[in-house]
């Protein structure tokens, strides 16, 4: 099921990373107190399209995506169903903003999409956190995910203006980087001094090289971010593509109480 | 009705190649492609390697590297005999017809197959009939042209010596293939 | 496949539709284009059967196995869907084993040999599929030129084992050889040979008491036998024992199974048992434990014994021997002195040694002296024949063509008397070796039930013997080892595809084996393709064959039933039979009545026959041949197949993926070798690449592999046998001594 | 009193570990090669001190709170009045989240059929007045169905070493532990 786990990656990063976008994107639309229509719009545009793809991506994971829509169907006990819900809920009211925002920026529209893309994010930590795998049974895929979302999310603003908040936004991003880093190192410690079924993810995350390019991709940013406040696009797809290895990690390193039936648990 | 002809040809001279006994056979059977497909055909130097080379594919008496029976590629596992195979022998029972072989040889041996969808495709030619074009398009969709291009996939995988075993192979493949298509044809 | 597949429960395909398919297929001038087509019209034989409703058939298994199990096979629209215990057999109770329930696999594997083939240069893999007529044409021009050329039939040689025990499968291929004239035999047993003859010194036959009966044991010692593993149905019983109080101890070199599932393990030193045996024999005497009365009334040469123990054996002494501490030994053979009945479950395993009917016989003494033979619950249970008594039909009621020159016998023969001849009978525990001497040379031979190259030992020998020959035709279901070196392989059927009736050499049961579908491909029962030789021999040379030309499966196994068989199983046909499996009507407890077969008609300690075979007469210790590389090498069986069958199916393979060599950690670290290390186990006969396990079940001079024919890999165990024989199992196996494969040698390093 | 629960009752002491069960399962379900309901796990050498001597025979656990119930988006799986926990693959999408979810790996993924399966306990069987394939298959009585219900034995585990514990599921197994033989290994 390989192949299955890469559209998970993919669905879970880029819906997360628009999630992350569309609060940012309204954070500095309310803190900063200005900001033109047009870099908003496009922002959300931009998040929109992310979500899309993963969406999409989403897809490929299923063995019939044609019975895709049944999965609305079980929301009374399944988190996988209730994910499902949310994502496509946040996805329908980002679309309807968006298209709201032609006039004049609707605040309270906007605060209400990003709240449900937050509560969409929540939801899915607790879809992927399946009592088979001890270590992440339990909040570490939320925390993980709204990490993943605000750092993607801060990050793409190298891509729009108005410069003057980058000051803002940079420090704000050096303060989740360096979270990110500590939270993916500490967790892993942690397992390891777990049981046998943690410990094993514990070493299987530290043994993998894809997880430690994750952790130097995400570190690449803050020298430069600390000279000069300054966001630049590659920051973005630096930040993008570590959230994509360290989901992959996630995902395939992760071990599995069943693999050690037999063994000393 | 040319199409048709050339098609019947085809189904016919490629369901003698894959039941084929010897080199002879195989030689017949490749010689009576419609002339198309004939130019196209690679050199066989020598027919009785060309023999081994195809038993060791589709005969026996080693593990097959390609098996020409549909359960093999349809069941959830790999077997002779299975739903498939039964699938098959019912397909030919309502078309009041069944394998000279009984349970010797199981029902769902492509050159079986293949001369189950010639009769069809014939009899469709001459006179139109919804039941049984939807039996040809169940017989094509559901079942020969799910199987036939992973048998075809299969023997490409392990590359025959013989040229002439991947082409019948791939021939095989477009042929069902086109059937497929040409769906709304008769 | 995304769509919902609605083709096999559409409307499209019942009796309606057909019949205007059928009357269009005629408008639509079908029949100008059935012609030179495969299909056919079929005659209507009523709307086709809905799935589920399966019909069940009483099967049997054929393997050559403890349990022999009665099975039920079911069967839907001529197709087997899935196998099941019969439960009306009290010994299985309705199960199977992972081999048994593989079957449906096995049948349906597309591994099978489906056509008669020819190959092209032996080895080469250029196969040519041949129809039944030539394969069969070929086969007899080249009998028949060898009769001509040599003016007998000696060249001509038969290899038929035990790949299947269907009593027809017994006899009808000797049958036909016997009917072509006097030829080569392949003969002897790799099974059990010096033990069966231990026996036969002993109580003048082998028979053990009812497995079914080791319940009533109040001590069972399973020595150099692993049921868990080779006779699962038994463990049951052992199991009923238990909980009913009695002590179960296992005597093997190796941690088997079974040792895990007793209460106390012994593990002496490879091919020791003897000593073992005689050392508690000598502390009972000690103790004054002998049953005298038992004894004095019932056995021979029981004094003699008794100054053999007191001068040649202490308990020191066999302490020293196996390796088990003395007092171990004593307690061991107190409490089974003391227990009543204590019986011993002698392994086929503790045998196949240099000394292994020696060990035997000191077995049986140690069970003999205690008073437990012929005991509910006792006995030194080894196997029984006697639910064997069939007519072997034809073979038993034939003769060779008139004149046929043969093979004389220079012991037999009497000068001045007029020659007699006979075939010329080799032991097939040394084939390659009895191949080479030859002479005449063998020149043609046909292997049937039987994968040599993988069941025969120094296996490089054996290929070049089998490269020299002029033909070698190999019928069989799958392409073994055997097969690859083949001229001509015949494609032969599994026991749903054709009539038998088994029975087992251990347990009661009689059972019938109904044929359940039509033969697969091409496949032909042994029965049939016997006469198919048989026939075309007479149709190119008259009276050349006296073997029957037109036999089917069924009419040949009811045949084989007589009046001793239905007797012996309270039925009066064999058509009882298909109501289900049936027990011996016999007295579970053998030799109850003390009346035993040997010439006195006593137990003999002291056997006369022996000597004449040139053992001593008493169960003497005699030790095992010495070492000739660093490591013992076993070779047991595997719970995953039986000999070199079904390991090859994938069914299989997905809980048995891969061969192994088990290591001692100790000397896993003296080659500094760790588990899942390639290693080479090899010896001066030949070399096996393995993967190696390490683990303290096996003692620290010792290698095991278990036996096994992997599809698609080379492993092979025979490479490093030789062919050293057991002390007996000429007395009743026409002068073949038995093997001594798990008495092999060899070395292992890293790769 | 609790309601009807069937569950497999696994008693390692009688084991035997001779994979008759697992094939069963293969004989009268013919699943994808690779594809296993059943599975017989030796004990590694830390609970049990011999090398693959002793074992548990593994299935479904049909729990009383089954996960694979709990997570599957479309409802495929059912829980039956006796207990039994039933998978449809006619509902199923195979979008592979029991797979991940089962601490026990009892549901597999079928990659020909791109959809979940799993150990039904023969429930066809058993309302037939029939016992499980596995369970008629065991030589030793080493597995059995029980009903929890009123089950009541007091050396019974519930979750042995080797056998993840998950109260919040509450596997319906029980087990008996291997015994160790007395073991006289020879000196020289």
């Amino acid at each position: 099921m390989n192949d299955a786990n890469y559209s998970l990656v993919l669905f879970t990063v880029l819906a997360q990373g628009s999630v992350g976008m569309i609060v940012t994107s309204y954070l500095c639309f309310r803190l900063a107190g200005r900001g033109e229509m047009p870099h908003v719009r496009r922002e959300w545009i931009m998040a929109g399209v992310l979500l899309l793809a993963g969406l999409t991506a989403s897809l490929f994971h299923i063995g019939h995506p044609f019975g895709a829509a049944a999965a609305l169907t079980h929301g009374a006990t399944s988190w996988l169903s209730r994910e499902v819900i949310a994502v496509c809920l946040f996805g329908a009211l980002t679309a309807y903003t968006i298209v709201a925002m032609r006039k004049s920026l609707p605040a309270s529209l906007m605060l209400g999409t990003a709240i449900l893309g937050v509560v969409s994010l929540v939801v899915s930590g607790a879809a992927y956190a399946p009592p088979s795998l001890p270590a992440l049974n339990n909040a570490s895929p939320i925390a993980l995910f709204l990490l993943t979302a605000a750092s993607i999310g801060l990050a793409s603003k190298s891509f729009f203006g108005p410069k003057d908040d980058d000051g803002f936004v940079a420090q704000w991003l050096i303060f989740v980087l360096i979270a990110s880093i500590a939270v993916r190192i500490i967790l892993p410690s942690v397992w390891s001094s777990g049981g046998a079924v943690m410990m094993k993810t514990g070493q299987a995350w530290f043994a993998s090289p894809v997880f430690w390019l994750h952790i130097v991709l995400l570190a690449a940013p803050i020298p430069f971010l600390l000279k000069s406040k300054a966001l630049k696009p590659w920051m973005f797809v630096a930040v993008l593509a570590a959230e994509l290895l360290g989901r992959l990690t996630f995902f395939v390193g992760t071990a599995a109480t069943y693999q050690n039936i037999g063994h000393l648990f | 009705m040319q199409e048709s002809q050339h098609e019947a040809q085809t189904l016919a001279s490629l369901r003698d190649f894959f039941i084929a006994q010897d080199g002879a056979e195989l030689e017949a059977a490749v010689g009576r492609l419609p002339e198309d497909l004939k130019s196209a055909v690679p050199a066989v130097p020598d027919w009785d390697a060309a023999e081994f080379d195809f038993n060791r594919f589709f005969v026996g008496p080693r593990i097959l590297a390609a098996p020409p029976y549909a359960s093999v590629y349809l069941s959830p596992e790999p077997q002779v005999m299975g739903e498939a195979a039964l699938e098959a022998r019912r397909i030919y029972a309502a078309l009041g017809l069944q394998s000279p072989f009984d349970a010797r040889l199981p029902d769902d041996h492509l050159s079986l197959e293949l001369d189950a969808l010639r009769i069809m495709q014939g009899v469709l030619s001459h006179t139109p009939s919804e039941p049984l074009k939807e039996l040809r398009d169940c017989f094509v969709h559901e079942h020969l042209n799910v199987w036939v291009p992973l048998f075809a996939r299969r023997v490409r995988m392990v590359a025959p010596e013989h040229t002439i075993i991947r082409f019948m192979a791939d021939a095989v493949e477009r042929c069902v293939e086109s059937v497929a298509e040409s769906k709304g044809r008769f | 496949m995304e769509k919902e597949r609605k083709l096999m429960n559409s409307s499209l395909l019942n009796e309606m539709s057909r019949r205007s398919f059928v009357k269009l297929l005629t408008a639509g001038g079908a029949a100008a284009m059935l012609h030179g087509g495969l299909l056919t019209p079929k005659a209507f034989a009523g709307p086709a059967k809905t799935a589920g409703g399966c019909k069940a058939f009483h099967s049997a298994c054929q393997r050559n196995c403890y349990d022999t199990c009665a099975m039920l096979s079911y069967v839907d629209d001529g197709v087997l869907k899935y196998v099941e215990g019969d439960k009306q057999s009290t010994f299985t109770n309705g199960g199977l084993c992972v081999k048994g329930y593989s079957y449906p696999r096995r049948v349906y594997s597309p591994d099978r040999i489906k056509y008669p083939m020819k190959q092209i240069g032996r080895g080469t893999g250029n196969w040519k599929r041949i129809s039944w007529e030539e394969a069969i044409d070929s086969i007899c021009d080249k009998i028949l030129s060898i009769k001509k050329e040599d003016g007998h039939l000696l060249g001509l040689a038969l290899d038929k084992n035990s790949g299947s025990e269907g009593i027809t499968n017994c006899a009808v291929i000797q049958g036909l050889f016997t009917g072509l004239g006097y030829t080569t035999r392949f003969e002897g047993s790799n099974c059990w040979p010096a033990g069966y003859d231990a026996q036969y010194f002993d109580f003048g036959d082998m028979v053990c008491n009812d497995p079914e009966d080791l319940a009533n044991a109040g001590y069972i010692i399973l020595w150099g036998v692993n049921p868990a593993w080779t006779s699962i149905h038994t463990m049951k019983f052992i199991y009923a024992a238990k909980e009913r109080g009695a002590k179960v101890v296992c005597i093997d070199p190796v941690l088997t199974q079974t040792a895990a599932k007793c209460d106390e393990y012994l593990a002496p030193k490879m091919g020791t048992d003897g000593a073992l045996a005689l050392g508690m024999a000598r502390h009972i005497l000690d103790l004054g434990l002998a049953d005298r009365g038992w004894v004095a009334d019932n056995a021979l040469g029981f004094p003699e014994f008794e100054q053999y123990l007191r001068e040649k054996v202490t308990v020191q002494w066999a302490a020293e021997e196996t390796g088990i501490p003395a007092e171990t030994i004593a307690r061991i053979a107190e409490e089974f002195a003391k227990a009543k009945p204590a019986t011993v479950w002698i392994g086929y395993g503790l045998q196949r040694h240099t000394n292994g009917g020696r060990a035997v016989r000191s077995i049986d003494a140690l069970v003999a002296m205690t008073g437990n033979v012929g005991k509910k619950g006792g006995g030194a249970r080894y196997g029984q024949e006697f639910t064997w008594d069939f007519e072997y039909w034809p073979k038993s009621k034939m003769s060779p063509p008139a004149g046929s020159i043969g093979f004389v016998n220079p012991a037999k023969q009497k000068p001045g008397e007029p020659t007699v001849y006979s075939n010329r009978s080799l032991n097939r525990n040394q084939a390659a070796r009895e191949m080479r001497k030859a002479d005449p040379k063998i020149r043609m031979l046909w292997v049937s039930c039987s994968n040599p190259m993988s069941q025969y030992p120094n296996r490089n020998e054996m290929e070049k013997m089998y490269r020299g020959l002029d033909m070698l035709v190999v019928v069989d279901q799958f392409f073994t080892q055997t097969a690859e070196l083949a001229d001509i392989v015949l494609p032969t059927t599994t026991q749903f595809e054709e009539w038998q009736v088994n029975v087992s050499y251990w347990h009661y049961w009689l059972a019938i084996n109904e044929q359940c579908i039509e033969p697969l491909f091409e496949a032909k029962p042994n029965t049939v393709i016997s006469a198919l030789v048989s026939k075309r021999m007479n149709e190119l040379s008259p009276g050349s064959c006296t073997y029957q030309q037109d036999l089917t499966p069924k009419e040949c196994m009811i045949r084989n039933f007589n009046d001793t068989i239905h007797k012996l199983n309270g039925i009066s046909s064999w058509e009882d039979l298909l109501k289900g499996p049936v027990k011996a009507k016999r007295n579970p407890v053998s030799w109850a009545e003390g009346k035993f077969k040997t010439p006195s008609g006593k137990y003999e300690f002291l056997s006369a026959k022996a000597a004449e075979y040139g053992h001593p007469a008493l169960p003497e210790y005699h030790s095992r041949r010495p070492n000739h590389d660093k490591f013992v090498v076993l070779t047991p069986h595997t719970k995953f197949g039986l000999h070199s069958q079904f390991i090859n199916l994938d069914w299989m393979r997905d809980f048995n993926p891969e061969p192994c060599v088990y290591i001692n950690p100790n000397s896993a670290r003296s080659k500094n070798i760790v588990s899942g290390d390639m290693v080479r186990v090899y010896n001066k006969f030949g070399e096996v690449a393995v993967k190696a396990q390490v683990t303290d079940n096996v003692p620290e001079d010792t290698l095991l592999m278990y036996e096994a024919w992997f599809k698609n890999e080379k492993f092979n165990v025979q490479n490093v046998l030789d062919d050293a024989v057991a002390d007996m199992g000429a007395y009743q196996f026409g002068g073949h001594r038995g093997p001594a494969i798990q008495e092999q040698f060899a070395n292992v390093e890293k790769m | 009193m609790m309601s009807k629960q069937l569950a497999f009752y696994v008693d390692s002491q009688k084991c035997i570990g001779c994979f008759s069960c697992a094939m069963a399962c293969k004989n009268m379900y013919h699943p994808e090669p690779g594809v296993k309901w059943r599975q017989v796990y030796p004990l590694s050498e830390d609970i049990y001190p011999h090398h693959e001597r002793a074992f548990y025979s593994l299935a479904c656990n049909h729990c009383e709170h089954p996960t694979c119930l709990e997570c599957c988006p479309v409802g495929a799986y059912t829980k039956r009045e006796d207990g039994i926990v039933v998978h449809d693959q006619d509902k199923c999408i195979g979008c592979g989240n029991c797979v991940r979810s089962c601490p026990y790996g009892a549901p597999q993924y079928n990659p020909k059929l791109k959809k979940a399966e799993k150990c039904s306990m023969c429930w066809e069987r058993i309302d037939a007045k029939l016992e499980p394939a596995c369970v008629q298959a065991c030589p030793v009585k080493a597995l059995r169905i029980i009903d929890l219900s009123e089950f009541d034995d007091a050396e019974a585990l519930h979750y042995p070493p080797g056998f993840p514990r998950f109260e919040s599921l509450n596997p319906s197994v029980r087990f008996k532990l291997p015994r160790h033989p007395h073991v006289v290994r020879r000196n020289g």
